[in-house]
Protein backbone atom coordinates (compact mmCIF):
# COMPACT_ATOMS: atom_id res chain seq x y z
CA UNK A 1 0.00 0.00 0.00
CA UNK A 2 1.29 3.47 -1.03
CA UNK A 3 -0.21 6.84 0.16
CA UNK A 4 -0.59 9.28 -2.48
CA UNK A 5 -0.89 12.84 -2.26
CA UNK A 6 -2.12 15.58 -4.95
CA UNK A 7 -1.43 19.26 -4.50
CA UNK A 8 -2.51 23.03 -6.34
CA UNK A 9 -4.05 22.26 -9.27
CA UNK A 10 -3.35 18.51 -9.67
CA UNK A 11 -5.55 17.46 -6.58
CA UNK A 12 -8.41 20.20 -7.94
CA UNK A 13 -8.31 18.27 -11.01
CA UNK A 14 -8.10 15.07 -9.84
CA UNK A 15 -10.49 15.85 -7.10
CA UNK A 16 -8.98 14.49 -3.78
CA UNK A 17 -6.15 15.75 -1.65
CA UNK A 18 -4.95 12.15 -1.08
CA UNK A 19 -5.60 8.70 -1.63
CA UNK A 20 -4.03 5.40 -0.87
CA UNK A 21 -3.53 2.23 -3.47
CA UNK A 22 -2.51 -0.89 -4.04
CA UNK A 23 0.22 -0.87 -6.86
CA UNK A 24 2.33 -2.95 -8.57
CA UNK A 25 4.29 -0.54 -9.90
CA UNK A 26 8.48 -0.67 -10.30
CA UNK A 27 9.07 3.33 -10.76
CA UNK A 28 7.14 6.92 -10.73
CA UNK A 29 6.57 6.26 -13.84
CA UNK A 30 4.56 2.79 -14.31
CA UNK A 31 2.69 4.64 -11.49
CA UNK A 32 1.44 7.73 -13.38
CA UNK A 33 0.92 5.46 -16.35
CA UNK A 34 -1.45 2.75 -14.04
CA UNK A 35 -3.08 6.71 -12.75
CA UNK A 36 -3.59 7.81 -16.41
CA UNK A 37 -5.61 4.47 -16.97
CA UNK A 38 -7.89 5.00 -14.14
CA UNK A 39 -10.18 7.80 -15.32
CA UNK A 40 -10.03 10.61 -17.57
CA UNK A 41 -9.74 13.28 -14.50
CA UNK A 42 -6.14 11.25 -13.62
CA UNK A 43 -5.16 11.20 -17.60
CA UNK A 44 -6.05 15.04 -17.94
CA UNK A 45 -3.76 15.94 -14.36
CA UNK A 46 -0.99 13.56 -15.82
CA UNK A 47 -1.30 14.89 -19.54
CA UNK A 48 1.93 16.87 -19.62
CA UNK A 49 4.83 15.66 -16.98
CA UNK A 50 7.06 18.51 -17.57
CA UNK A 51 4.37 20.48 -15.83
CA UNK A 52 4.68 18.35 -12.70
CA UNK A 53 7.10 17.31 -10.07
CA UNK A 54 7.18 14.30 -7.86
CA UNK A 55 8.15 13.37 -4.40
CA UNK A 56 8.96 10.26 -2.84
CA UNK A 57 9.12 10.09 0.92
CA UNK A 58 9.04 14.15 1.41
CA UNK A 59 11.94 14.34 -1.26
CA UNK A 60 12.05 15.65 -4.73
CA UNK A 61 13.19 12.71 -7.30
CA UNK A 62 13.07 12.05 -10.96
CA UNK A 63 10.08 10.59 -12.48
CA UNK A 64 12.29 7.29 -13.68
CA UNK A 65 12.97 6.88 -9.79
CA UNK A 66 12.12 3.14 -8.05
CA UNK A 67 9.21 2.65 -5.76
CA UNK A 68 10.64 -0.11 -3.45
CA UNK A 69 9.96 1.05 -0.49
CA UNK A 70 8.42 4.17 -0.54
CA UNK A 71 5.58 5.23 1.62
CA UNK A 72 4.32 8.94 0.27
CA UNK A 73 4.35 9.68 -2.98
CA UNK A 74 3.01 13.22 -3.61
CA UNK A 75 2.67 15.23 -7.30
CA UNK A 76 2.41 18.58 -7.58
CA UNK A 77 3.28 21.61 -10.46
CA UNK A 78 6.49 23.27 -9.74
CA UNK A 79 6.89 25.00 -6.41
CA UNK A 80 6.06 29.09 -5.92
CA UNK A 81 7.06 29.55 -2.59
CA UNK A 82 9.21 32.71 -1.46
CA UNK B 1 18.69 28.69 13.25
CA UNK B 2 14.47 28.81 13.60
CA UNK B 3 12.17 27.70 10.87
CA UNK B 4 8.86 28.66 11.22
CA UNK B 5 5.86 27.60 8.87
CA UNK B 6 2.77 29.24 10.03
CA UNK B 7 -0.59 30.20 9.26
CA UNK B 8 -0.79 33.23 11.79
CA UNK B 9 0.39 36.62 10.69
CA UNK B 10 3.84 37.72 11.96
CA UNK B 11 5.35 41.34 12.33
CA UNK B 12 9.03 41.61 9.80
CA UNK B 13 9.78 44.49 12.54
CA UNK B 14 9.48 42.42 15.67
CA UNK B 15 11.12 39.07 13.78
CA UNK B 16 14.44 41.99 13.11
CA UNK B 17 14.34 42.80 16.24
CA UNK B 18 14.01 39.60 17.98
CA UNK B 19 17.17 37.88 15.29
CA UNK B 20 19.11 40.93 15.89
CA UNK B 21 19.42 41.23 19.24
CA UNK B 22 20.07 37.50 19.67
CA UNK B 23 22.80 37.34 17.08
CA UNK B 24 25.60 37.90 19.71
CA UNK B 25 29.04 38.56 17.34
CA UNK B 26 27.57 39.53 14.37
CA UNK B 27 28.87 42.01 12.40
CA UNK B 28 25.77 41.84 9.78
CA UNK B 29 22.46 41.28 9.47
CA UNK B 30 20.29 40.79 6.27
CA UNK B 31 16.53 40.49 6.09
CA UNK B 32 14.20 40.13 2.99
CA UNK B 33 10.62 40.23 3.44
CA UNK B 34 8.29 38.92 0.86
CA UNK B 35 4.64 41.31 0.74
CA UNK B 36 1.79 40.90 -0.76
CA UNK B 37 1.03 43.39 -3.51
CA UNK B 38 -1.90 45.00 -3.99
CA UNK B 39 -2.01 44.32 -7.41
CA UNK B 40 -4.90 44.86 -9.80
CA UNK B 41 -7.64 44.12 -7.68
CA UNK B 42 -5.85 41.45 -6.05
CA UNK B 43 -8.19 40.64 -2.68
CA UNK B 44 -6.23 38.01 -1.35
CA UNK B 45 -3.91 35.27 -1.50
CA UNK B 46 -3.89 31.10 -0.64
CA UNK B 47 -1.11 29.41 -0.09
CA UNK B 48 -1.37 25.54 -0.12
CA UNK B 49 1.64 23.80 0.98
CA UNK B 50 3.02 20.04 1.89
CA UNK B 51 3.04 19.82 6.05
CA UNK B 52 5.47 17.75 7.09
CA UNK B 53 7.80 18.16 3.83
CA UNK B 54 7.90 21.60 3.71
CA UNK B 55 9.88 21.89 7.40
CA UNK B 56 12.34 19.02 6.04
CA UNK B 57 12.86 21.12 2.53
CA UNK B 58 13.42 24.67 4.38
CA UNK B 59 15.89 23.19 6.77
CA UNK B 60 17.77 21.47 4.54
CA UNK B 61 18.13 24.48 2.74
CA UNK B 62 18.83 26.43 5.52
CA UNK B 63 21.16 23.67 6.81
CA UNK B 64 23.30 24.06 3.00
CA UNK B 65 23.57 27.98 3.74
CA UNK B 66 25.11 27.57 7.29
CA UNK B 67 27.37 25.09 5.53
CA UNK B 68 28.29 26.94 2.34
CA UNK B 69 28.60 30.53 4.34
CA UNK B 70 29.74 31.75 7.66
CA UNK B 71 26.95 32.39 9.27
CA UNK B 72 26.08 32.66 13.32
CA UNK B 73 22.41 32.34 12.64
CA UNK B 74 19.71 31.94 10.10
CA UNK B 75 15.68 32.66 10.22
CA UNK B 76 13.23 31.62 7.81
CA UNK B 77 9.28 32.16 8.23
CA UNK B 78 6.67 31.30 5.86
CA UNK B 79 3.36 31.34 6.16
CA UNK B 80 0.50 29.53 4.60
CA UNK B 81 -3.48 29.72 4.42
CA UNK B 82 -4.74 33.16 3.89
CA UNK B 83 -3.04 36.25 2.85
CA UNK B 84 -5.22 39.86 3.00
CA UNK B 85 -2.65 42.00 0.43
CA UNK B 86 0.17 44.13 2.01
CA UNK B 87 0.72 41.20 4.76
CA UNK B 88 4.02 39.26 4.54
CA UNK B 89 4.35 36.23 3.28
CA UNK B 90 7.74 35.29 4.78
CA UNK B 91 10.79 36.69 5.55
CA UNK B 92 14.90 35.20 6.04
CA UNK B 93 17.19 36.52 8.05
CA UNK B 94 20.93 35.90 8.25
CA UNK B 95 23.55 36.93 10.60
CA UNK B 96 27.47 37.04 9.88
CA UNK B 97 30.74 38.33 11.11
CA UNK B 98 30.48 39.91 6.96
CA UNK B 99 28.57 41.62 4.75
CA UNK B 100 29.13 39.19 2.05
CA UNK B 101 28.09 36.38 3.45
CA UNK B 102 24.68 37.73 5.24
CA UNK B 103 23.82 38.95 1.84
CA UNK B 104 25.19 35.65 -0.48
CA UNK B 105 23.52 33.25 1.80
CA UNK B 106 20.04 35.44 2.36
CA UNK B 107 19.72 35.68 -1.64
CA UNK B 108 20.83 31.91 -1.84
CA UNK B 109 17.96 31.18 0.90
CA UNK B 110 15.07 32.95 -1.29
CA UNK B 111 16.25 31.44 -4.69
CA UNK B 112 15.86 27.99 -3.35
CA UNK B 113 13.11 28.67 -1.36
CA UNK B 114 11.06 30.36 -4.42
CA UNK B 115 11.42 26.86 -6.64
CA UNK B 116 12.12 24.34 -3.86
CA UNK B 117 10.00 24.43 -0.74
CA UNK B 118 6.42 22.86 -1.23
CA UNK B 119 4.58 26.12 -1.23
CA UNK B 120 1.56 27.14 -4.23
CA UNK B 121 0.47 29.88 -4.32
CA UNK B 122 -2.99 31.10 -5.89
CA UNK B 123 -4.08 34.57 -5.83
CA UNK B 124 -7.46 35.84 -4.91
CA UNK B 125 -9.34 38.48 -7.02
CA UNK B 126 -12.70 39.91 -7.87
CA UNK B 127 -13.91 37.70 -10.82
CA UNK B 128 -12.00 34.55 -10.21
CA UNK B 129 -8.78 32.84 -8.23
CA UNK B 130 -5.48 31.61 -10.33
CA UNK B 131 -2.97 29.30 -9.19
CA UNK B 132 0.62 31.43 -10.14
CA UNK B 133 3.05 29.99 -12.23
CA UNK B 134 6.46 29.00 -11.82
CA UNK B 135 8.79 31.44 -13.42
CA UNK B 136 11.70 29.90 -15.81
CA UNK B 137 13.92 32.71 -14.17
CA UNK B 138 13.17 31.61 -10.58
CA UNK B 139 14.65 28.02 -11.96
CA UNK B 140 17.48 29.73 -13.55
CA UNK B 141 18.53 31.19 -10.27
CA UNK B 142 19.36 28.45 -9.12
CA UNK B 143 22.25 27.95 -11.37
CA UNK B 144 24.65 30.40 -10.10
CA UNK B 145 24.40 29.07 -6.44
CA UNK C 1 13.77 58.51 1.37
CA UNK C 2 15.46 58.81 4.06
CA UNK C 3 18.98 59.27 5.23
CA UNK C 4 19.55 60.12 8.58
CA UNK C 5 23.33 60.87 10.42
CA UNK C 6 23.01 60.89 13.76
CA UNK C 7 24.89 60.08 16.80
CA UNK C 8 22.66 58.98 19.09
CA UNK C 9 21.71 54.62 18.68
CA UNK C 10 19.32 53.40 17.03
CA UNK C 11 16.97 50.27 16.77
CA UNK C 12 16.92 48.62 13.57
CA UNK C 13 13.81 46.76 14.60
CA UNK C 14 11.60 49.87 15.35
CA UNK C 15 13.79 51.36 11.84
CA UNK C 16 12.42 48.35 9.13
CA UNK C 17 8.89 48.28 11.05
CA UNK C 18 8.05 51.78 10.13
CA UNK C 19 9.99 50.99 6.92
CA UNK C 20 7.95 48.27 5.67
CA UNK C 21 4.82 49.80 6.97
CA UNK C 22 5.40 52.97 4.79
CA UNK C 23 6.68 50.96 1.87
CA UNK C 24 2.49 51.12 0.38
CA UNK C 25 2.86 48.47 -2.84
CA UNK C 26 6.37 46.98 -2.14
CA UNK C 27 6.56 43.46 -2.52
CA UNK C 28 9.79 43.13 -1.41
CA UNK C 29 11.95 44.30 1.71
CA UNK C 30 15.47 43.60 1.78
CA UNK C 31 17.64 45.41 5.17
CA UNK C 32 21.50 45.19 5.74
CA UNK C 33 22.62 46.72 9.42
CA UNK C 34 25.81 46.70 10.29
CA UNK C 35 26.93 46.18 13.96
CA UNK C 36 30.43 46.33 15.63
CA UNK C 37 31.30 43.50 16.56
CA UNK C 38 33.15 42.96 19.96
CA UNK C 39 36.52 41.34 18.26
CA UNK C 40 39.37 41.13 20.22
CA UNK C 41 39.30 42.85 23.21
CA UNK C 42 37.55 45.89 21.41
CA UNK C 43 35.37 48.43 23.78
CA UNK C 44 34.49 50.58 21.52
CA UNK C 45 34.53 53.19 18.06
CA UNK C 46 34.65 56.67 16.95
CA UNK C 47 33.35 57.74 13.69
CA UNK C 48 34.43 60.66 12.06
CA UNK C 49 32.89 61.86 10.03
CA UNK C 50 32.49 65.18 7.18
CA UNK C 51 29.39 66.78 8.47
CA UNK C 52 27.47 68.16 5.40
CA UNK C 53 29.72 66.48 2.80
CA UNK C 54 28.56 63.21 4.50
CA UNK C 55 24.55 63.80 3.98
CA UNK C 56 24.87 65.62 0.41
CA UNK C 57 27.21 61.74 -0.49
CA UNK C 58 24.67 59.26 0.87
CA UNK C 59 21.94 61.67 -0.61
CA UNK C 60 23.54 61.02 -4.24
CA UNK C 61 24.27 57.39 -3.52
CA UNK C 62 20.67 57.08 -2.70
CA UNK C 63 19.08 58.79 -5.33
CA UNK C 64 21.10 56.84 -7.77
CA UNK C 65 19.73 53.38 -6.47
CA UNK C 66 16.54 55.00 -7.28
CA UNK C 67 17.25 55.54 -10.51
CA UNK C 68 18.98 52.51 -11.06
CA UNK C 69 16.39 49.89 -9.78
CA UNK C 70 12.41 49.86 -9.57
CA UNK C 71 12.29 51.36 -5.99
CA UNK C 72 9.24 52.21 -3.57
CA UNK C 73 11.68 53.90 -1.23
CA UNK C 74 15.03 53.48 0.71
CA UNK C 75 16.61 54.35 3.70
CA UNK C 76 19.90 54.94 5.00
CA UNK C 77 20.66 55.12 8.82
CA UNK C 78 24.68 55.85 9.73
CA UNK C 79 26.01 56.68 13.23
CA UNK C 80 28.95 58.76 13.84
CA UNK C 81 30.95 59.47 17.05
CA UNK C 82 31.17 56.63 20.09
CA UNK C 83 30.12 53.23 19.55
CA UNK C 84 29.91 50.76 21.77
CA UNK C 85 30.34 46.80 20.61
CA UNK C 86 27.34 45.10 20.09
CA UNK C 87 25.72 48.74 18.55
CA UNK C 88 23.99 49.30 14.96
CA UNK C 89 26.77 51.16 13.09
CA UNK C 90 24.15 51.72 10.50
CA UNK C 91 21.55 50.30 8.22
CA UNK C 92 20.02 50.51 4.48
CA UNK C 93 16.53 49.24 3.58
CA UNK C 94 14.83 48.99 0.29
CA UNK C 95 11.31 48.46 -1.26
CA UNK C 96 10.59 47.27 -4.88
CA UNK C 97 7.71 45.70 -6.59
CA UNK C 98 10.63 42.94 -6.97
CA UNK C 99 12.74 40.95 -4.81
CA UNK C 100 16.09 41.35 -7.41
CA UNK C 101 15.78 44.78 -7.57
CA UNK C 102 15.49 45.32 -3.69
CA UNK C 103 18.86 43.07 -3.41
CA UNK C 104 20.86 44.84 -5.74
CA UNK C 105 19.72 48.34 -4.16
CA UNK C 106 20.97 46.95 -1.14
CA UNK C 107 23.92 45.88 -1.88
CA UNK C 108 24.97 49.08 -4.31
CA UNK C 109 24.18 51.25 -1.39
CA UNK C 110 26.70 49.21 0.79
CA UNK C 111 29.25 48.84 -1.48
CA UNK C 112 28.92 52.57 -2.22
CA UNK C 113 28.50 53.92 1.71
CA UNK C 114 31.77 51.96 2.34
CA UNK C 115 33.53 53.97 -0.19
CA UNK C 116 32.05 56.40 -1.33
CA UNK C 117 30.57 58.60 2.04
CA UNK C 118 33.12 60.06 3.84
CA UNK C 119 33.31 58.37 7.06
CA UNK C 120 36.47 57.04 9.27
CA UNK C 121 36.27 54.80 11.79
CA UNK C 122 38.90 54.49 14.78
CA UNK C 123 38.27 51.04 16.78
CA UNK C 124 39.79 51.80 20.70
CA UNK C 125 40.69 48.84 22.30
CA UNK C 126 42.04 48.60 25.96
CA UNK C 127 45.77 49.07 24.94
CA UNK C 128 44.70 52.05 22.57
CA UNK C 129 43.51 52.91 19.14
CA UNK C 130 44.10 52.63 15.90
CA UNK C 131 42.06 53.81 12.33
CA UNK C 132 40.49 51.07 10.29
CA UNK C 133 42.31 51.09 6.97
CA UNK C 134 40.23 50.79 3.84
CA UNK C 135 40.27 47.45 2.19
CA UNK C 136 41.17 46.99 -1.44
CA UNK C 137 38.19 44.29 -1.76
CA UNK C 138 35.90 47.94 -0.86
CA UNK C 139 36.94 49.13 -3.49
CA UNK C 140 36.90 46.95 -5.74
CA UNK C 141 33.45 46.14 -5.04
CA UNK C 142 32.32 49.05 -6.69
CA UNK C 143 33.40 47.89 -10.40
CA UNK C 144 30.52 45.44 -10.50
CA UNK C 145 28.42 48.28 -10.71
CA UNK D 1 40.84 83.05 1.06
CA UNK D 2 40.00 78.61 1.21
CA UNK D 3 39.15 76.80 3.73
CA UNK D 4 41.30 73.64 4.00
CA UNK D 5 39.57 70.82 6.24
CA UNK D 6 41.47 67.21 7.57
CA UNK D 7 39.85 64.12 9.02
CA UNK D 8 41.18 61.19 10.53
CA UNK D 9 45.04 60.69 10.64
CA UNK D 10 45.30 63.75 8.15
CA UNK D 11 43.88 65.76 10.88
CA UNK D 12 45.84 64.04 13.70
CA UNK D 13 49.32 64.51 11.72
CA UNK D 14 48.65 67.77 10.97
CA UNK D 15 47.06 68.78 14.22
CA UNK D 16 44.27 70.94 13.49
CA UNK D 17 41.06 70.03 11.78
CA UNK D 18 41.15 73.22 9.58
CA UNK D 19 42.30 76.06 8.56
CA UNK D 20 41.91 79.12 6.32
CA UNK D 21 44.99 79.92 3.84
CA UNK D 22 45.39 82.71 1.36
CA UNK D 23 46.80 81.16 -1.65
CA UNK D 24 47.62 81.39 -5.43
CA UNK D 25 47.68 77.52 -6.10
CA UNK D 26 45.82 77.02 -9.10
CA UNK D 27 45.47 73.26 -8.97
CA UNK D 28 45.15 70.87 -5.59
CA UNK D 29 48.58 69.46 -6.59
CA UNK D 30 49.84 73.34 -6.11
CA UNK D 31 47.91 73.34 -2.75
CA UNK D 32 49.61 70.50 -1.63
CA UNK D 33 53.23 71.01 -2.66
CA UNK D 34 52.85 74.88 -1.19
CA UNK D 35 51.25 72.92 2.42
CA UNK D 36 54.47 70.39 2.00
CA UNK D 37 57.07 73.33 2.33
CA UNK D 38 55.57 74.84 5.60
CA UNK D 39 55.93 72.29 8.39
CA UNK D 40 57.44 69.06 8.59
CA UNK D 41 54.07 68.04 9.87
CA UNK D 42 52.07 69.17 7.04
CA UNK D 43 55.62 66.78 5.14
CA UNK D 44 54.34 63.62 6.77
CA UNK D 45 50.49 64.01 6.48
CA UNK D 46 50.81 64.47 2.64
CA UNK D 47 53.76 62.16 2.34
CA UNK D 48 52.29 59.65 -0.10
CA UNK D 49 49.31 61.09 -2.24
CA UNK D 50 47.91 57.31 -2.94
CA UNK D 51 46.78 57.20 0.71
CA UNK D 52 44.89 60.34 0.33
CA UNK D 53 41.39 61.49 -1.12
CA UNK D 54 40.73 65.03 -1.50
CA UNK D 55 36.90 66.68 -1.75
CA UNK D 56 36.12 69.93 -3.29
CA UNK D 57 33.47 71.97 -1.67
CA UNK D 58 32.42 68.53 -0.98
CA UNK D 59 32.62 66.78 -3.61
CA UNK D 60 35.45 63.72 -4.80
CA UNK D 61 38.33 65.13 -6.90
CA UNK D 62 41.22 64.44 -8.41
CA UNK D 63 44.52 65.89 -7.59
CA UNK D 64 44.92 67.68 -10.66
CA UNK D 65 41.64 69.41 -10.34
CA UNK D 66 41.72 73.48 -10.79
CA UNK D 67 40.90 75.18 -7.59
CA UNK D 68 39.42 78.24 -9.00
CA UNK D 69 35.85 79.36 -7.47
CA UNK D 70 37.14 76.38 -4.82
CA UNK D 71 36.10 77.67 -0.98
CA UNK D 72 36.38 74.72 0.66
CA UNK D 73 39.31 71.54 0.37
CA UNK D 74 38.99 68.83 2.65
CA UNK D 75 41.97 66.11 2.54
CA UNK D 76 41.77 62.95 4.48
CA UNK D 77 42.07 59.02 3.60
CA UNK D 78 40.56 56.49 2.23
CA UNK D 79 37.05 56.54 3.42
CA UNK D 80 35.56 53.35 5.57
CA UNK D 81 32.10 54.00 6.14
CA UNK D 82 29.39 50.98 6.29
Amino acid sequence: MIDILYFAWVRERIGLPRERLETDAVTVADLINQLRKREERYAAAFADLTALRVALDQELADFDAPLAGVREVAFFPPMTGG
Amino acid sequence: MRVAVQSAPFDPGAEVQAFTAGAAGAGAVVTFTGILRPDGGLTGMEIEHYHGMTEKAITGIVAEAMARWSLIDALVIHRHGRLAPGQAIMMVATASPHRGDAFAAAEFLMDYLKSRAPFWKKEIGAVGEAWVAAKDTDEDALKRW
